[in-house]
């Protein structure tokens, strides 16, 4: 009975995790089986036309900027605010009050982020409809992803590093950034990746905020297009599914790029620190 | 960096003296992409275009985010009141499209009508396979279905009920062309092979067709902004659409002139 | 007092005045974003003479006609959401754990990058893979006239979950200590045993997050829902009915609306934000009883 | 006496050699455990005997890179050609150096074992987590707070619930690592009497640092200095007559 | 030698209380620690010896819902009533029951409290990382791999850095909660006596569950039981002579 119960509950761990991976297969297949016969040097490093043929790079620095943008300002605040409530707060009222708003903040759809950003960055602060407006509001959204993440890596810290350190005489802050920090980076670089990916894969927020113009931006607050909104519009006007999986296919090369140099810093991170 | 040189103009966007800040409708977005791009060639003038929608256009307009907005649909009383003044750059052909296999090729608007109202349900009643047609419309709001009902000739309560809401031509077009037993309709621009065409009332749906008023289903392209806020630029840009030029480029892009 | 650690005492307590500032500027945001939807969507019924049940209760929505009900898009919402944890949850959670303890680690470093991954493409392409793939799939093993429908997006919102729940949970069922597992092996219990029994029980808040994250990937989605749900206007009754979640009538409709059709789409929004407040609520105070 | 400390040998290691990854950290050990008998191993720290104990219910299994070779026969069979760790594992149970409680609550923690092995009866689980926290010098400390988690307890507290949770399973032998090495006099006392009459049923290897606690509760002693077994024999012959120069060396040394 | 014993005190506790939330854990504690001193806490587990050795250097104050009454004057100064934290654990260093290395370098540990207090020299800590080892008797183990993570060493290992960690900091006065317990006989050896050595320069507070240790190196002995000071004297006197039928029958225990 109690072998049939764990040989169950084996086959329920490697059916899931082959349909997850059968999933990723099959979609990552699917965006290059459609998306393979548009890509050329001329597609990813040309500019864009409107009269078709037109490449893509304007709309590829675009995407690294708005996640270079995003990310300094998000990840510094979301990081902080997660040490906050995991090193310094006590655990009480407000405590609560802070990680309820992050949490019901993830749950907000995007669109609603788009119009408040273009209400509150665009109008409000008058930013215009720019990449640093897109980038604000993205900030807003990945927030609450980098925040839970860092508190959950931060949890995992043995409070015997704690209190080793302060009994010899640091501070809290030392002791955040020389022992607690580091040894939280595992976990809190994942939540980074995951962020850069929300960040990636929006388009509503950015189209608010950003708005589509296909041209390479002049400066932060040009109004310019990411790879996403240009694949959602090519989608919702066009239906050209080719193009937009061609799209897809560079996004996942972007992705990879910077999930595997993330990897490799805090490898180099982790040798500094660990070994 | 001020004197313009044709030859440079693939830079040119970063050496331009004026920008002309317009946003608004995606279908009438393409379009004006493309005029903004002849037009860029030969003036020094930077054209940005957002394609966000009608509705967000039209309140950037208002509110001075853009100068000029794109709207397929006609203003609402509310967006009047603001003193919008309005220039019809172009019309669009409305095109009912159905899956390729659909033997189905020719309706009368009265058909079309007991389609999108749920009164038939199923394809033999035109003379195509025994099979239930499933309805394709847009969102409400949308210009695109608001001409097509307003000329077909019934009201958003009356759209079946179970109806399919796409939102974009595009899918639209993708959901069609995905499913033999559907029925909705597209712009002019977005027609290609992996659909099928129905005629109206034995009318093909072509430019040539609309202009001379036979193929009915059409509408306006607009141009929008506030009385006295148009600056010289936006002006020229307006003027150059509605030259002989600028049609000329609207027909190619696959919408109708405005003779 | 020591100079220096004057220093560092003024340090420390400006830098808990900027942590404090960090944690709170999402709270700030929050009211912010409550604020103006709020500010936006109670306007039809302060102000414009709208009833609040008519328009919680009432079925028809058509915007263009004046009517306003959005019982069948709660309803659609609701089964939406559910669908999605029934599937996504235990598929995400059991594949963080097979990747955590049970693959080996070439496997593993490379199956969770790629998880990863998938949570950086854009959710328009899942939806276009919904359209181009499952959509057809449903409709013809099932047999249907149109594969639009509550079913598919309950698919594609379960693997939009994925990668968020498989990254976060996995991190956590990696930080138990290992003292945990050699305790449990040691006392001749099985490795399934000491997973199920020990490390994901140990896990659990980390797990917690990962589905209140996940979750939030699948209320807040809306572009690939579009694509799939078919966005039908009824209430629905099936699985293969079309739906039209709260999200996908905003992010639909937006972009068109105008004057009190736009307000009650942020009205839709209040609704979709006591939806999520509600549901939070219920997690954290899941998540308080777990902790004890 | 004499005849006594013959007994049957229950565990035949065999020129085991350990490595992690390059390092080698047993070379060539070879012993014999006697059935119902208590075998102390003893040696400066870092020489291996943690290790050695490991290798016994192949907890060392568990560390990336591990590399054994030689043979370990327990009643006759070869536990590294089985591939029945579990069974293994229950026969060969463990407490460890640093108290390893679940963050559970204390009658969890030790009904934990039990019912892995499908023990549900609630009445029986009771009975079981008495006798075993009892046998453990634990029971009038905890009896109050059993529903309370484990974690809240003292060091010492703690690592006998560890030996509670380890008797619950009834087991052959019993590997205890340092066992005593956190808990004060009383405690200690408890656990030894515990560990002498344990001896009627189980087979026990004991690491100690406590020269006298060796002398006092094991019937032979194994000395280890880096990763080799230096000598092995009868306790008392270990503590009266060292044959070996180093062993003598280091059971002189005054302390404990 | 009663002389020596009577020394200039350095630590008065006056009446101290201490609550885990509603649990009290320490009752009206007060004694005086003499400067250049060695005192041991004893007593049998869980009756408040870490707890009491945690409010010397308010290691306390990090527990949530933890409350004290009462006054601890270190240097004619109240601790409680400062609020330089920081000085007052740079002046009062400790070692932990269990070893707490962090997960870097063994340099790095050994150095990282001089760095919190600004030491940047390379040379300069070079020096105090080397002679902090070999006071802590684990040089010559470790000296050729000072660079690699010190969490690949054995638990004696590892305690035997921890204490050169809190040497490198030249505190004034040293708490050790039970820093022997996971040593072998020769560190242990080797770390009483460096203790008694380190008498010359530093007041020290050491809880240990060995009563021979105690005996060897204290000058003082307070013992505790149920987290009250029972008994506290000069550790000859409590050893020989005991006033208190308890510490009598404590002490007298025939396990060490
Ligand atoms: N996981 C590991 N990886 C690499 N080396 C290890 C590992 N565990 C132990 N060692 C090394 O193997 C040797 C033996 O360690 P072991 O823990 O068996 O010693 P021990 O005799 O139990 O010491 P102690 O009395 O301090 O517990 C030591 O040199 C130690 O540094
Ligand atoms: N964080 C805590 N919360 C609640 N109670 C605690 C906490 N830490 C210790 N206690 C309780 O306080 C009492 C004293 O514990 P303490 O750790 O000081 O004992 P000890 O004398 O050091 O024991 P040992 O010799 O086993 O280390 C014990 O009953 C223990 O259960
Ligand atoms: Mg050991
Ligand atoms: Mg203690
Ligand atoms: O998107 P449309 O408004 O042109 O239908």
């Amino acid at each position: 009975m109690r072998h049939f119960k764990d040989n169950l509950l084996y086959g329920l761990l490697w059916l899931s995790a082959f349909l997850s991976v059968a999933v990723l297969v099959m979609i990552v297949g699917f965006i290059f089986y459609k998306g393979f016969g548009l890509i050329s040097f001329d597609f990813i490093f040309g500019d864009y036309s409107p009269t078709g043929g037109g490449g893509i790079w304007p709309m590829i620095i675009t995407t690294i900027y708005t996640i270079g943008i995003s990310l300094i300002i998000a990840t510094p605040i979301g990081i902080l605010a997660a040490v906050y409530l995991q090193e310094y707060a006590k655990q009480g009222r407000l405590v609560k009050v802070i990680r309820f708003a992050t949490e019901s903040l993830t749950g907000i759809p995007s669109i609603i982020y788009g119009l408040f950003g273009a209400v509150f960055f665009v109008t409000t602060l008058r930013l215009g409809m720019s990449i640093i407006a897109a980038s604000l509001t993205l900030t807003i959204i990945v927030l609450p992803v980098i925040i839970r993440t860092t508190e959950e890596a931060l949890k995992t810290v043995p409070a015997a590093y704690r209190e080793g350190s302060l009994a010899l005489g640091n501070t809290k802050l030392q002791t955040l950034y020389k022992v607690i920090l580091p040894s939280a980076m595992p976990g809190i670089l994942s939540g980074i990746i995951l962020s850069i990916g929300r960040i990636v894969g929006e388009s509503a927020a950015i189209f608010l905020t950003a708005g589509t113009v296909a041209a390479m931006p002049e400066s932060i607050f040009s109004s310019a297009r990411t790879l996403t909104v240009h694949s959602y519009l090519v989608t919702q006007e066009a239906g050209d599914i080719e193009l937009a999986a061609a799209i897809g296919i560079v996004l996942i090369v972007l992705i990879l790029a910077i999930n595997l140099s993330a990897t490799f810093i805090s490898k180099k991170l982790n040798k500094a620190t660990n070994k | 960096a001020c004197t313009s040189d044709d030859k440079n103009s693939s830079q040119a966007s970063t050496s331009k003296d004026e920008t002309i800040a317009i946003s608004g409708s995606t279908s009438v977005g393409p379009l004006a992409e493309k005029l903004a791009h002849k037009y860029a060639e030969q003036n020094n003038t930077n054209i940005e275009i957002n394609q966000i929608g009608s509705s967000a256009g039209i309140t950037n307009a208002i509110s001075g985010v853009s100068e000029i907005g794109m709207s397929s649909r006609d203003l609402k009383e509310e967006e009047r009141a603001n003193k919008l003044n309005e220039v019809v750059i172009a019309y669009d052909g409305i095109v009912v499209v159905t899956h390729p296999s659909n033997k189905v090729k020719d309706l009368t608007l009265e058909q079309v009508k007991q389609i999108f109202t749920g009164k038939v349900t199923n394809w033999k009643e035109f003379g195509g396979d025994d099979m239930e047609i499933v309805v394709v419309s847009r969102e409400d709001g949308s210009g695109s279905r608001d001409a097509f009902q307003e000329i077909v000739d019934y009201s958003s309560g009356q759209l079946i009920k179970n109806a399919i809401i796409a939102s974009g031509n595009g899918n639209i077009k993708t959901t069609v062309a995905n499913n033999k037993h559907a029925v909705g309709f597209i712009s002019f621009e977005y027609i290609d092979d992996s659909i099928s065409t129905i005629d109206i009332n034995g009318v093909e749906a072509t430019a040539d067709n609309v202009l001379e008023q036979k193929y009915k289903l059409s509408r306006p392209f607009l141009f929008v902004f506030k009385e006295g806020q148009l600056s010289e630029a936006g002006q020229r840009f307006i003027d150059f659409i509605l030259s002989q030029d600028g049609q000329s480029i609207a027909a190619e892009a696959g919408a109708i002139p405005i003779k | 007092m020591d100079k220096a650690n004057k220093r560092k005492y003024l340090l420390e307590k400006v830098s808990s005045k900027v942590f404090l500032i960090c944690a709170l500027l999402s709270v700030l945001t929050l009211l912010l974003i409550i604020g103006f939807v709020f500010y936006k969507g109670a306007h039809p019924f302060v102000a414009g003479g709208y009833s609040f049940t008519d328009f919680l209760l009432g079925t028809d929505w058509v915007p263009s006609e004046d009517k306003f009900g959005i019982l069948p898009m709660i309803v659609a919402s609701i089964y939406a959401t559910i669908g999605a944890l029934i599937i996504g949850v235990p598929i995400g959670l059991f594949t963080a754990i097979f990747l955590a303890e049970i693959a080996s680690k070439r496997a593993a470093k490379i199956i969770s990058p790629a998880i990863q991954l998938l949570a950086g493409i854009p959710s328009v392409l899942y939806g276009v893979f919904g359209l181009a793939i499952i959509v057809p799939f449903l409709q013809n093993t099932l047999g249907l006239v149109k594969g639009q429908s509550l079913i598919a997006v309950i698919l594609v919102l379960a693997i939009m979950m994925l990668p968020t729940i498989v990254t976060v949970a996995e991190t956590a069922i990696r930080a138990v200590p290992k003292t945990y597992r050699e305790g449990s092996l040691a006392l001749g219990v099985s490795q399934i045993g000491t997973i199920f029994r020990v490390v994901v029980p140990a896990a659990k808040s980390g797990i917690l997050t990962a589905i209140v994250l996940g979750l939030g990937r699948a209320i807040g989605e809306t572009m690939a829902v579009i694509l799939v749900a078919g966005n039908s206007l009824i209430l629905p009754t099936s699985l293969t009915d079309s739906i039209r979640p709260l999200t996908t009538n905003i992010a639909l409709e937006m972009g068109y609306a105008a004057g009190t059709h736009q307000e009650m789409l942020f009205a839709t929004g209040i609704v979709l934000f006591s939806f999520i407040l509600i549901l939070n609520f219920v997690l954290a105070k899941i998540s308080a009883k777990g902790g004890n | 006496m004499v005849h006594h400390k013959e007994g049957t040998s229950k565990i035949n290691v065999r020129d085991l050699n350990l490595f992690y990854g390059d390092k080698q950290a047993l070379y060539g050990v070879s012993l014999d455990i006697h059935e119902k008998q208590v075998t102390a191993l003893i040696g400066p720290s870092g020489c291996g005997k943690s290790t050695f104990l490991r290798t016994l219910n192949r907890m060392n299994d568990l560390i990336d890179g591990v590399k054994i070779t030689g043979d370990i026969i327990i009643d006759q069979e070869n536990i590294y050609n089985t591939n029945d760790v579990i069974k293994l594992r229950t026969k060969v149970g463990m407490v460890f150096q640093k108290p390893n409680l679940f963050p559970m609550s204390i009658y969890d923690n030790v009904a934990y074992g039990p019912r892995g092995q499908g023990v549900r009866n609630k009445r029986e689980l009771d009975k079981i987590v008495e006798e075993s926290l009892r046998g453990a010098a634990i029971w009038d400390e905890v009896k109050d707070r059993l529903k309370t988690s484990a974690l809240g307890l003292s060091g010492g507290q703690q690592q006998r619930v560890c030996i509670a949770r380890a008797i619950a399973m009834k087991p052959d032998v019993i590997l205890m690592d340092e066992p005593t090495s956190a808990l004060d006099p009383i405690s200690t006392l408890k656990v030894e009497e515990l560990i002498t009459n344990m001896k009627k049923d189980y087979t026990i290897v004991i690491v100690t640092h406590n020269m006298q606690q060796a002398a006092r509760i094991s019937d032979r002693t194994a000395f280890f200095l880096n990763g080799e077994v230096v000598e092995y024999d009868n306790t008392d012959e270990i503590f009266s007559t060292p044959q070996d120069q180093r062993t003598e060396d280091y059971v002189t040394g005054r302390f404990g």
